[in-house]
């Protein structure tokens, strides 16, 4: 309210930066924004687990090590060499659950690529020309979020046959709905500013008003979109893979390790507990990068 | 000095109402409903009125931001509602608009020198970036603002300032109508009079024509020319600005003058407060559309649209009182 | 007559990015019972944050000092549960935007009664009555079924008198009207002036009326305070003002008004931009555009002198 | 009001129409031919012929979709190739103990969800407000399945309050209710918070309390009633989670609604069943959400009277 009187410009854009030294800027943003901080650290050190998993995995993931079982079959327990403990095979986990980073962002990566691609295409053509090309690209995004998205990979890669690739195009050929909505909300907002109205006026083309003008006004609610997908999509990777339709084992999908814990965790809990607290902490750093950006993005938290 | 820039002829713009399942058309809102008129070269028609009185239609409509529905607008003899896309967009760089608020205006991911060249790109003008760039420092001198704020943002400026940074972008393509919606009406009070001064400067500077569309009146007499009284989309009044407040002829008209509070505590005016509220233009009244308020309607104004005209030598009005 | 609301050294910070910037400084005023003071100004001097700040409405983080007294208590020092009693039943408040002032899921009797309900202990048979009753007493036609309306079937003059009627509903004793008529057409705020007026002479309730147009103080009110950058610069009864200006920013103001009458000439605009919170000049906040000023008013603020008879200035041009 | 709900029910009907296609297509592009598939590995040539004569699968695609569709208004939704049962009789068995775990999970969030959302808008930028709002964050980043599990071996299996998993009466819904409601309420929870404290800022709450109204009447009158508009909406949205998470929470559970039966139908390659609970589920998200949609348009009077 009392902010309204005075000159508070609305939209946030590049300022320009105080000369400060750069690492007291820094302290003093990762105490302003910590989740941002946060999130990217986890993050990086998912990339690096993913990227490393061959030179820092004690074991190969897929030996099954006779010292991994008990005699009576149970798996070891956390131990020198198997440091987070042993599957039902035998297998160590821990390196494991480092091949299944892998896998995960591999997943969440890429199908979020290509929900962004589709999602923003629709979206913004939607939004843009509104008329029929909205009505029927909407009305096809209703179809496409009718199905829930787990359900409907699931009866896609059942078509398809369960691999990782079917999976990733499973998931980001279904998975655009929510992106293509949000994008052309953005667009039906941005469009009416006056600005857009001025670069008409001036006797741009459309394409040079979406793709000049528009797009890069929304572009960041689409980034926190996008940051949050990756998790989301981490997650119904996983959850497939829980369902037996996702990655097949041997390969080591932090989904199919929990699924095979859910065997054994009654006498053997490690096999459940390091598989699902990876994938709790790689979703938990997506969802803090992206609410982060929605903090850093927001322009009631970033004044001038 | 008497050559038509712009000639308006009978332009109408009606939007549709949709409603029920299937989004059926079951009416129109006549936001534009008929609007005549010539500006000469070098002159500032002011058009006022008060909210859906159609003045912001009208002023998109003429620069073809929106489709109007009917009627035609000469731009130096050609008829610009014909033109195709391809040769609309190339006469853009003839006529340009100024917008209302200075913060919705700017686009915030462009800086002053991109916002000031996009124009000079799109049409292709100045060759080099240098050249462009040497046109932008000159075009921020020109509205009275410091060359080097090329660089900066559109938020580390303030309203007025921003106003100006607007000013400068209708001119990067050298126009020669500018259509003025609202220009001043955001500004705070000490900047309405800087950038008021600024227009004048250019115009005379220039050579330029403006449509002066605004709903102060006291601003609308300080520059204009001449004057358009709008109400629900039809046109009331048309004369010189000094005689429209010294003689207004419309009823409506004559209300509007004496509601506008006066900056003079002993200022004793008779005062004419209209009952009632403003018709919606979707649901206009028949015949006359002021009848509903007008404090001298007849049983005719209810059935049938007054005529336009000419009262007195150049002056213009749509009242049944004077037929 | 008696003071009704004196307002003395009020100081109002606001805390923006970790550092507190002063919006209102040293402001000093009183309204006495029945008289309409006119608060004026441009955005960002204070003028609204002040109206609130007699509510207490501001939100946190906001520091608040010196004393607001209303009839003798000091409305600061007050606890909230007794400033609830006083607001919308002894003071209320009207706002600028009529569009967004109402609640949009409740229906306009409900928010109306809601007040008398609140302080008057009705029962909700009488509330309704005496909403229809202040419906009609604020010019609405068709009482009996606006009542039962939602405020997005009314048009903005319509939900400007709703607003009117839920102001008045307790009868009280000050009115505040923040910008009331700026986002209505003129032929409406012609309407809306003239109820205040009619509603404040039959209640016998002061206003305090905060605008930045200058033809709607001339119009209004009795007295007149002048703000900008959160200080008044002068205060006076309103003809004095108008007539005999004595601040240069008073003086700047009037003079770059276009007029609705006289000949046409060159405006006078003042030079400059409104300073803002996080900038504000040392001294005299307005010696940056002032065309008179000495270097006293670029190192200290000055005090107020007395012009006329209740007429007070605060400019070094007037200091002995 | 009737045209906005009419519209509705138009479009209704395109996206139901789409699914159908959808689904339809999905079942053809198959790469394995459901007549082999029913005639068995081993049955000879003509078999299969006759079969896929039988089936109309020998026909053109558009004739075989209009007799798809025409099949599907009869509520025929195929035969399982597994069991050679009615695919629509497999899921009419399995639809009670399904609503019955979909209502318990979308209590336990509303239940979790709403207060903590008005808790924290109202504790806003406070340490209540911090603690919850990161709990949400994890609880967002939870899987089901493995939550799940892991209160299993907590409250089922270390200290035996609840039952291992299996479909019951109320003590056996208490578990998979909460593994969703924690999951899930945090949606509600962040949802309801930024509304509110949006809604707070509004113009209209400040005419409220310039009324005199006290902080729980602004509260709850003005801030909480217009917030959950948008809640309203999500929980449209959230239906489709829901449906989600029922599979995952079946799983784990060892719940036997068609959660587990679309799960087993997907390890044979049942594609009649497969087909079969996504159309079911694709419809009822359609319908659920036409029922939102109607709901929204009592909650807010604009959309009311227009």
């Amino acid at each position: 309210m009392a902010a309204m009187q005075f000159e508070t410009p609305p939209a946030p854009a590049a300022a320009a930066p105080p000369a400060k030294p750069f690492t007291k800027k820094f302290w003093k943003s990762v105490r302003d924004f910590p989740m941002l901080y946060l999130g990217a650290l986890i993050i990086v050190l998912l990339i690096l687990a993913a990227v490393l998993a061959p030179v820092i995995s004690p074991h190969n993931p897929t030996t099954q090590f006779s010292d991994g079982l008990t005699e009576s079959g149970i798996p070891v327990g956390p131990s020198a060499k198997f440091p987070l403990g042993a599957d039902n095979l035998g297998r160590d986990i821990l390196s494991r659950v480092l091949y299944g980073a892998q896998v995960s962002l591999l997943v969440g990566v890429i199908s979020t690529v290509i929900n962004l691609v589709l999602g923003v295409l629709v979206g913004t053509v939607a939004g843009y020309f509104g008329g029929w090309v909205d009505n029927v690209l909407m009305r096809v995004t209703d179809i496409i979020l009718a199905f829930p998205l787990l359900l409907f990979a699931m009866a896609l890669v059942a078509v398809l046959g369960p691999s990782l690739w079917n999976v990733l195009f499973a998931i980001g050929v279904l998975g655009w709905g929510t992106m293509a909505r949000v994008v052309r909300g953005q667009v039906l907002a941005v469009k009416e500013f006056e600005y857009v109205q001025a670069e008409r006026a001036l006797g741009a083309s459309n394409t040079r008003i979406m793709f000049r003008v528009i797009l890069p006004n929304i572009i960041g609610p689409v980034i926190v979109l996008s940051t949050l997908n990756v998790g989301q999509n981490i997650l119904v990777e996983a959850g497939l893979s829980f369902l037996g339709i996702g990655i097949q084992p041997p390969t080591p999908s932090w989904g199919n390790m929990i699924e095979a814990g859910m065997q054994t965790y009654q006498v053997a809990p490690w096999t459940l507990w390091f598989p699902g607290l990876a994938l709790v902490i790689a979703v938990l750093g997506f969802n803090l990068l992206g609410d982060g950006l929605r903090d850093i993005l927001d322009p009631r938290n970033t004044q001038h | 000095m008497a050559e038509a820039l712009l000639q308006v002829e009978d332009l109408k713009k009606y939007f549709p109402i949709r409603r029920g399942v299937f989004q059926r058309t079951v009416g129109h809102v006549r936001a534009v409903d008929g609007i005549s008129f010539t500006v000469q070269k070098g002159e500032t028609l002011g058009v006022v009125g008060e909210s859906g009185c159609g003045k912001s239609t009208m002023g998109r409509s003429i620069l073809r931001l929106i489709e109007p529905t009917s009627g035609v607008v000469n731009f130096e003899g050609r008829n610009i509602v014909r033109l195709r896309k391809g040769q609309m967009q190339a006469m853009r760089r003839q006529m340009q608009l100024v917008f209302q608020d200075p913060y919705a205006s700017l686009n915030p991911r462009f800086s002053i020198a991109q916002t000031l060249m996009e124009p000079m790109i799109i049409h292709n003008l100045y060759g080099s970036r240098e050249e462009r760039l040497d046109r932008v420092r000159r075009l921020l001198e020109r509205v009275g603002l410091d060359a080097d704020y090329a660089r900066r943002y559109p938020h580390e400026f303030s309203g007025g300032q921003r106003q100006r940074i607007g000013i400068a972008r209708a001119l990067a393509v050298d126009p020669k109508l500018i259509i003025l919606d609202e220009p001043v009406a955001a500004l705070d009070v000490s900047v309405q009079s800087q950038v008021l001064n600024l227009l004048e400067d250019l115009q005379e500077e220039l050579g330029l024509t403006y449509i002066f569309i605004a709903h102060d009146l006291s601003v609308v007499r300080h520059i204009s020319d001449r004057i358009l009284v709008l109400y629900l989309g039809r046109m009331m009044e048309l004369v010189e600005a000094e005689e429209l407040f010294a003689d207004p002829l419309h009823p409506y008209t004559q209300a509007l003058l004496s509601a506008v509070p006066v900056p003079d505590p002993d200022a004793k005016r008779e005062r004419i407060i209209l009952q009632g509220d403003l018709p919606s233009p979707a649901n206009p009244p028949s015949g006359c559309p002021f009848h509903t308020r007008c404090p001298v309607a007849k049983p005719v104004c209810r059935e049938r649209a007054p005529q336009w005209k000419e009262i007195k030598p150049k002056h213009y009005v749509a009242c049944h009182a004077y037929a | 007559m008696g003071n009704i609301l004196e307002v003395e050294n009020l100081n109002i910070q606001f805390r923006l990015d970790e550092k507190y910037y002063t919006a209102v400084q040293d402001v000093s005023f009183s309204i006495r019972e029945g008289e309409t003071l006119g608060l004026v100004g441009e955005s960002g001097c204070g003028k609204s944050v002040t109206s609130l700040s007699i509510m207490r409405l501001l939100q946190p983080p906001t520091q608040i000092s010196g004393q607001i007294r209303y009839k003798g208590k000091n409305l600061l020092d007050l606890p909230e549960k007794q400033m609830r009693s006083i607001r919308g039943n002894e003071i209320s408040m009207i706002f600028q935007e009529p569009m967004t002032s109402l609640n949009p899921v409740h229906r306009i009797g409900t928010q109306i009664s809601e007040s008398l309900i609140l302080h008057k202990d009705l029962s909700g048979k009488q509330a309704r009555q005496e909403t229809i009753r202040l419906l009609q007493s604020v010019g609405i036609p068709r009482p009996e079924q606006i009542v039962d309306e939602f405020p997005h079937q009314l048009s903005g003059g319509m939900r400007q008198r709703v607003m009117i009627a839920i102001a008045m509903a307790c009868k009280p004793q000050l009115l505040i009207a923040d910008e009331p008529t700026t986002a209505l057409d003129v032929t409406i705020q012609a309407q809306i002036l003239d109820l205040m007026r009619k509603v404040a002479r039959e209640n016998r309730t002061s206003i305090l009326l905060i605008t930045h147009d200058l033809g709607v103080v001339a119009e209004m009110c009795d007295r007149v305070a002048v703000m900008y950058a959160g200080r008044i610069v002068e205060e006076g009864p309103v003809r004095q003002i108008f007539r005999n200006p004595q601040h240069p920013y008073t003086q700047g103001l009037l003079a770059s008004l276009p007029k609705v009458d006289g000949p046409r000439t060159r405006l006078q605009p003042i030079e400059g931009n409104v300073p803002s919170l996080k900038n504000m000049p040392q001294g005299c906040r307005f010696a940056p555009r002032c065309r008179r000023a000495m270097d006293v008013c670029r190192q200290r603020d000055a005090d107020f002198h007395l012009v006329e008879d209740a007429h007070r200035v605060r400019c070094w041009l007037h200091a002995e | 009001m009737y045209a906005y709900i009419l519209r509705r029910l138009f479009s209704a009907v395109i996206v139901l129409f789409g699914i159908s296609v959808v689904t339809f297509l999905l079942i053809y592009a198959i790469p394995a031919d459901p007549a082999r598939m029913i005639a068995g590995p081993k049955a000879p040539e003509s078999v299969v012929l006759t079969i896929r004569h039988q089936l109309g699968l020998d026909q053109p695609l558009p004739l075989q979709y209009i007799h798809y569709v025409w099949r599907l208004l009869h509520g025929d939704l195929g035969t399982s190739y597994t069991y050679n049962l009615p695919v629509a009789t497999m899921i009419v068995q399995r639809l009670w103990p399904t609503a019955e775990l979909a209502l318990g999970c979308w209590l336990a969030e509303l239940i979790i969800g709403i207060p903590l959302g008005i808790y924290t808008a109202r504790h806003a930028r406070r340490l209540g407000d911090y603690i919850v709002s990161a709990l949400a964050l994890i609880g967002i980043s939870l899987p089901l399945f493995w939550l799940g599990l892991l209160l299993l071996y907590w409250l089922a299996y270390q200290v035996p309050i609840f039952p291992l998993g299996g479909f019951g009466g109320l003590r056996y819904l208490i578990l998979p209710s909460l593994t969703y409601g924690i999951t899930g309420a945090a949606y509600y929870t962040r949802l309801l918070k930024s509304s509110m404290l949006e809604v707070m800022q509004q113009d209209y709450v400040r005419t409220a309390r310039a009324k005199g109204a006290g902080e729980s009447r602004v509260t709850f009158r003005h801030v909480v009633r217009n917030a959950l508009i948008p809640v309203v909406t999500f929980a449209g949205i959230d239906f489709s989670y829901l449906l989600t998470g029922v599979v995952l929470v079946e799983a784990t559970f060892n719940w036997n609604g068609f959660g587990s039966l679309a799960y087993t139908a997907i390890q044979n390659l049942d594609v009649p069943v497969i087909m079969g609970t996504v159309l079911l589920v694709a419809v009822a998200v359609v319908l659920f959400n036409l029922i939102v949609d109607i709901l929204y348009s009592v909650i807010d009077p604009r959309i009311r009277y227009s």
